[in-house]
């Protein structure tokens, strides 16, 4: 029976999203997110406790046996991400309620949310499916959702900042496409696992590396790596509030679980260790913190930092993952879930603000945090594990990453390691600095209409959403069962899979 | 019959779900204030019913939490930490009957908020105190910084929000640099943090690395107030008395010189330490902070701030104790961690006592002022002369372990004339800069004050315990002693 | 060499084509030929996986029993999906421009780049 | 934006129908020759298309209003993923055609025929929406 719930995954959002299209009124359009995305969630607990052992399910589309039909199949590390993915709805679900009548045009309500939904089901679809010409078009559906929602931000800046999303983002995906064609020439298949049973007839193929550094060039691009980020800040500082907690939480590491999924499971870790690959996204990773979390300092807005501070978080992820030990990966798949939860709620925190105040700069919200004590406090919160402080979630993946580094004798990680936390003090305490430090001055308050009562209190379902985020940082930074043993199923099922074969 | 493990537990839920209570109390200021009296003397019977009961300690220990392997949020029964709960359980008790007084009549707003977290604080210094590792007493040690944080801030003008500001950066930023890093180090090398008594690192390390290590640990618990990172002290001095006194004379202060010493012994170990060599240079920063801080605080016109520079002085006393790394040195470091407190308490309540019913800040405005507050300025007196160290007073004690220590130390004969000489400075600008002030109060004359004006009641009453607790020390300081005397080893 | 080149042709022909695309869409400041440069770099790809499918000598692969050898359906079949991918990333991309156009009433990048800076201001 | 060609109008209004035709051909025979949902999509949205550069948008519009559109466009999703929910009903997997009639090949042609009709009428409308709106957007210069 929970072969059929796998699909469900996918099919609940395709079959509600374009209903929601379909109606104009908020509340109901909304009702039918929540039902979305809650769904969703419980669907991938579901299917991550059944698979957290290791085992797998196997799911047929249309009955077709692989490698012709497509497949899904799913392990632990399929089922994590869906989690991920559909936690991190829900949560924006529910700040959605009332921040999104606030931001978007009132005609726009059903369009907006089915482009949500559609965004959920084609990142469900990426963490799901086992065929990779697949895993493009659910790469396609979840970008185009993504540029149109980006593109309902209020500023107009949000144009041109989801115009050259798209234009990189489908350069990625098209270099991915060029790739997927290399290597299906060369293999005559798609299925995944299909390709990495035979790889070995074909290895020595001219094809097999071209497609490669195209697949890598494509993710690359997607997942914002270092150096090719240049659409992140921008996107995801324009982008309405739901769709900036959305996205950042998600959309990225969406493109790094396919970047793992290329890495472990369609090629051999020996081939691309022949490469030198692993050397070469180690010091991407390094790089990318660093420049990352000091071009973050250096903004003078909270969008803008949070999201350059992503680029600095990818890094961590990349390090761990060029690592190629248990705890390095084990922090990688780990961080994808805790960079997401701390991501999430600092983009809520900025939201927040947004809603109550109309602007997000930092000089404008000068002695701000006084007037909003407890949504400050939880951005602090979140901020603390951005730095990683013990008791939170942050510290958790930087204290694996870190004994993985120190494991391979890898000194140069742990200083950059230790430097990015260090820069990561820094524009933290920008942020705690400008908000609450800096005197009062008087605000100036943009766009408010007269009798606006939005500056008087932060509306529940914001709070609410916030502070679920908020503790969960704290929630999982203590108690961290359920992520390090999926992330150490995972760890151990990926490195075992260079083992084999 | 309870195990201990539940009275553990509930020393460290006590204050916390009094804080709940007295938050829910904003409208009956008398019930909030009666509940905040109730809390700390049940918790204070709590410490004390866990000290009668000390023989079990090894029985009682939970873990709260273990989010790495290895690595788990668990407390501990123990002697050195039962201490330092004790004290500050204690002077809870004094402290809140002070505050009453003192937020009354000094017209505080937010009082709900104060008490409330001055709970929360507490809770935090439980745990600080019971921490059964090293990582369980950082993740404290920073909830400490953070929930004392709107305490210093409480009056929310510019200038307590700038003191808040340099108090926040000093306390996390040094904690963040240098201690989480050196935990971490600790951990590579020891793959434990568990407090053992003869030090985890002996066997793991190399001696070289100890001087880096412990150097780390020193700028790292910044809490301790060691030159150069104490400025957060005197800063912290825009808050309100009651939280200088009893958050920044024993709790915040003492978690830090607290950490520092649980570091030194059951982290390195003395004897690891002694045979290392470390601690002849690093004992150069608590004899510089011994006498900068006495030469500053001798400069200081404002009381509190005088008092301020003082401590700072006086904790580096104890990391003096714990650096020397010899038996005597290192109980007469615990003991003036509990001697110092009452007497340094007891200075700030008059401080504040002054503050409230003079209005009065400076040192030279106090002049001829003991005759209209008696009973305030004898209470400074005998606070002042307790950390003078003069006998028939408890703070005799700590500092006659720590002079025999010190002729104890037979590393360094350059160190070991520097140290006597630096405690012998020390003492006489003690007398200096902190026996004038009741001098000039009583034998000065100054036409304002003829008229006796003492401070409200309750703040009296709260000055009186600290004072008589003094006192009483001298005569019979077992209790410490014997408390401190788990840092040996026996 | 010459039969390498030429027994590659219509690979050159897709190199090229997708270079054009990938030159336009970088050397233009205008959007709208940008989106054109994307267009033409999409179809270059199109046109390169419906050549892999090419068998030699084989025919449309519709079932007859005249014919034994057919050319390789499947990357037709995929390539239906890209197109429509490319079409409606396609439609996004002029929505997007049309807005930008009401929004600063030009689509030079460079103009559009210059009105940003005075906002900053 | 009417446009008083009289050519033009005539042979709008003869090729339209041809042309419509010509897209149900290719939708119905997808399962067999060339052709299937996608195409026929776009084919048929080029009648409308036609129409509406010479008689004008409003004219158009009369013809197909646009909320029709909208509907026919979530139709046509609805359509391919109900098919697809049908089968997991009736024991399947999804989108396993083969369960839907009595023996899987009739099944099978079932489904890719219902299939494909989802495909053609929402890559009709959402092509007629986009014309639509962006004609509608843009004033001719």
């Amino acid at each position: 029976m929970n072969e059929q719930l796998t699909i469900l995954l996918v099919v609940v959002p395709l079959m509600i999203a374009p209903i929601t299209a379909l109606f104009k009124s908020h509340t109901i359009s909304w009702i039918l997110t929540a039902i979305v995305s809650l769904t969703s969630l419980i669907l991938s607990f579901i299917i991550l406790f059944d698979v957290i052992d290791g085992s797998h399910v196997i799911y047929e589309l249309g009955g077709w046996r692989p490698p012709w039909g497509i497949e899904y199949k799913i392990d632990s590390l399929n089922a994590f991400i869906a989690l991920i993915v559909s936690a991190i709805a829900c949560l924006s679900t529910i700040f959605a309620w009332q921040s999104v009548p606030k931001e978007i045009n009132e005609n726009n309500y059903g369009l907006f949310y089915a482009a949500l939904q559609l965004c959920l089901l084609g990142l469900l679809g990426i963490a799901l499916t086992g065929d990779i010409f697949n895993l493009f078009v659910f790469l396609e559906i979840s970008s185009l959702s993504s540029y149109a929602l980006i593109s309902m931000g209020r500023s107009r800046k949000a144009l041109t900042a989801a115009f050259s999303y798209l234009i990189l983002g489908t350069i990625g995906a098209t270099f991915f496409l060029i790739g997927v064609g290399f290597l299906y020439a060369a293999s005559g298949s798609l299925n995944i696992a299909d390709i990495a049973t035979r790889f070995s007839t074909f290895a020595d193929m001219q094809l097999v590396m071209t497609g490669f550094i195209f697949i890598l060039l494509g993710l690359g691009l997607k997942a914002a790596i270092f150096p090719m980020h240049s659409w992140l800040p921008n996107a995801y500082g324009h982008a309405p509030s739901v769709v900036s907690i959305f996205l950042s939480a998600t959309a990225t590491k969406v493109s790094i679980y396919v970047l793992i999924r290329v890495l472990f499971d369609l090629y051999p870790v020996a081939y691309w260790q022949a490469l030198l690959l692993p050397q070469i996204l180690l010091v991407l990773g390094c790089v990318g913190v660093i420049y990352g979390s000091f071009r973050a300092w250096q903004q003078v807005e909270l969008k803008r930092l949070l999201a350059f501070s992503s680029v600095a978080q990818i890094g961590y992820i990349i390090i761990g993952i060029s690592l190629l030990n248990n705890d390095g990966i084990t922090a990688s798949v780990m961080h994808l879930f805790n960079h997401a939860l701390i991501k999430a709620t600092l983009f809520m925190g900025a939201g927040i603000i947004l809603y109550r105040t109309n602007t997000t700069k930092l000089s404008e919200l000068r002695g701000f945090g006084g007037s909003m004590p407890w949504t400050f406090a939880a951005i602090v919160l979140a901020g603390l594990s951005l730095i990683g402080v013990p008791g939170t979630v942050g510290f958790v993946t930087k204290w694996y990453l870190l004994s993985g580094a120190i494991a391979q004798g890898k000194w140069i990680v742990v200083v950059a390691i230790l430097a990015g936390s260090v820069l990561a003090i820094a524009y933290v305490w920008k942020i705690v600095e400008a908000m609450y430090f800096n005197s009062k001055r008087k605000m100036v308050i943009q766009n408010v209409k007269i009798g606006d009562i939005n500056l008087a209190k932060a509306p529940f379902s914001l709070s609410l959403a916030l502070w679920i985020g908020a503790a969960g940082c704290l929630y999982f930074g203590l108690y961290t069962e359920l992520p390090y043993q999926s992330a150490q199923s995972i760890a151990t099922a990926l490195l075992s899979s260079e083992v084999a074969p | 019959m309870i195990p201990l493990t539940y009275w553990l537990m509930a020393a460290m839920l006590t204050p916390l779900l009094g804080a709940l209570v007295i938050s829910r109390l904003d409208k009956f200021p008398d019930y909030r204030e009666a509940v905040t009296l109730v809390t700390a003397s049940i918790l204070f019977g709590i410490n004390v019913y866990l000290f009668n009961h000390l023989d079990a300690a090894s029985s009682a220990q939970f873990t709260l939490a273990e989010p790495i392997e290895g690595l788990a949020i668990s407390f501990v029964l123990n002697q050195f930490g039962l201490m330092f709960a004790l004290i500050a359980s204690g002077l809870w008790i004094a402290t809140s009957i002070y505050a009453i007084g003192y937020m009354r009549a000094h017209h505080e707003k937010n009082q709900t908020r104060f008490f409330t977290l001055f709970a929360v604080a507490i809770a935090g210094v439980m745990a600080v105190a019971f921490s059964e590792n090293l990582f369980t007493l950082f993740i404290f040690y920073e909830f400490l910084t953070v929930s004392t944080y709107p305490l210093v801030t409480h009056a929310g003008t510019r200038e307590a929000k700038r003191g808040g500001r340099k108090y926040i950066l000093i306390l996390m930023g040094t904690s963040i640099l240098f201690f989480l890093p050196a935990m971490i180090w600790v951990y590579y090398l020891a793959d434990t943090l568990t407090f053992t008594s003869d030090g985890i690192l002996a066997g793991h390390a190399d001696l070289k690395w100890v001087l880096p290590l412990l150097l780390m640990f020193i700028l790292g618990i910044s809490k301790a107030g060691v030159m150069p990172f104490h400025k957060w002290l005197p800063a912290a001095m825009v808050a309100p008395t009651p939280v200088s006194a009893l958050l920044h004379a024993v709790a915040v202060v003492k978690a830090g010189v607290f950490s520092l010493v649980k570091v030194v012994v059951f982290i390195f170990g003395t004897d690891f330490i002694t045979e290392s060599g470390a601690n002849q240079i690093l004992l150069w920063f608590p004899i510089i902070t011994i006498v900068l801080a006495s030469l500053i605080a001798l400069s200081k016109d404002n009381l509190k701030e005088r008092l301020a520079y003082s401590t700072i002085s006086q904790l580096s006393y104890i990391v003096l104790g714990a650096l020397l790394a010899t038996q005597q040195a290192v109980i007469g470091a615990g003991m003036h961690i509990a001697m110092h407190a009452f007497g340094k308490i007891a200075l700030f309540f008059a401080a504040g006592a002054i503050l409230v019913t003079m209005h009065k800040k400076l040192v030279s405005d106090l002049n001829g002022m003991g005759r209209a507050m008696p009973l305030t300025f004898t209470v400074f007196t005998i606070g002042t002369l307790s950390i003078i160290g003069i006998p028939l007073f408890g703070g005799m004690w700590s500092k006659w372990y720590l002079l025999s220590g010190a002729l104890g130390f037979a590393q360094n004969a350059v160190l070991y004339w520097t140290v006597l000489g630096a405690l012998t400075l020390s003492t006489l600008l003690n007398v200096y800069y902190l026996l004038s002030i009741p001098v000039r109060a009583f034998f000065f004359t100054n036409p304002n004050y003829t008229v006796i004006k003492e401070a409200p009641k309750a703040c009296l009453i709260g000055m009186a315990i600290p004072t008589f607790v003094t006192l009483y020390l001298f005569f019979d300081p077992s209790i410490f002693y014997g408390l401190s005397l788990s840092l040996t080893g026996s | 060499m010459i039969e390498y080149i030429l027994g590659h042709i219509n690979y050159w022909f897709i190199i090229a084509v997708m270079m054009v695309g990938l030159y336009t869409l970088i050397s233009r400041t205008n959007l709208i030929k940008k989106l054109a440069g994307l267009a033409i770099f999409q179809t270059a790809v199109i046109l390169f996986y419906v050549s892999l499918g090419k068998v030699t000598g084989g025919t449309v692969p519709i079932v007859d029993e005249a014919y034994t050898l057919y050319s390789n359906p499947l990357p037709q079949v995929l390539m239906l999906t890209a197109i429509v991918v490319g079409v409606a990333t396609t439609a996004l991309g002029f929505a997007l421009v049309i807005r930008i156009k009401e929004a600063y009433n030009t689509i030079e990048e460079d103009a559009i780049f210059t009105l940003d800076q005075k906002d900053h201001e | 934006m009417m446009i008083n060609d009289l050519i033009l109008r005539v042979v709008t209004k003869w090729l339209s129908p041809i042309i419509i035709l010509f897209a149900l051909y290719v939708q119905f025979h997808g399962d067999y020759s060339p052709g299937g949902g996608f195409q026929a999509g776009v084919i048929f949205s080029t009648a409308i298309l036609l129409y509406a550069l010479t008689y004008g948008l409003d004219a158009a519009l009369k013809v197909i209003p646009e909320t029709a559109l909208r509907v026919a466009a979530s139709f046509g999703v609805l359509l391919y993923g109900g098919v697809g929910v049908v089968s997991m009903l009736l024991g399947g997997n999804f989108l396993n055609y083969s369960v839907l009639a009595d023996t899987p090949l009739a099944g099978q042609h079932i489904g890719i025929i219902v299939i494909e009709l989802g495909v053609g009428i929402t890559v009709a409308a959402v092509m007629i929406l986009l014309f639509f709106t962006f004609s509608r957007r843009v004033d001719p210069e």
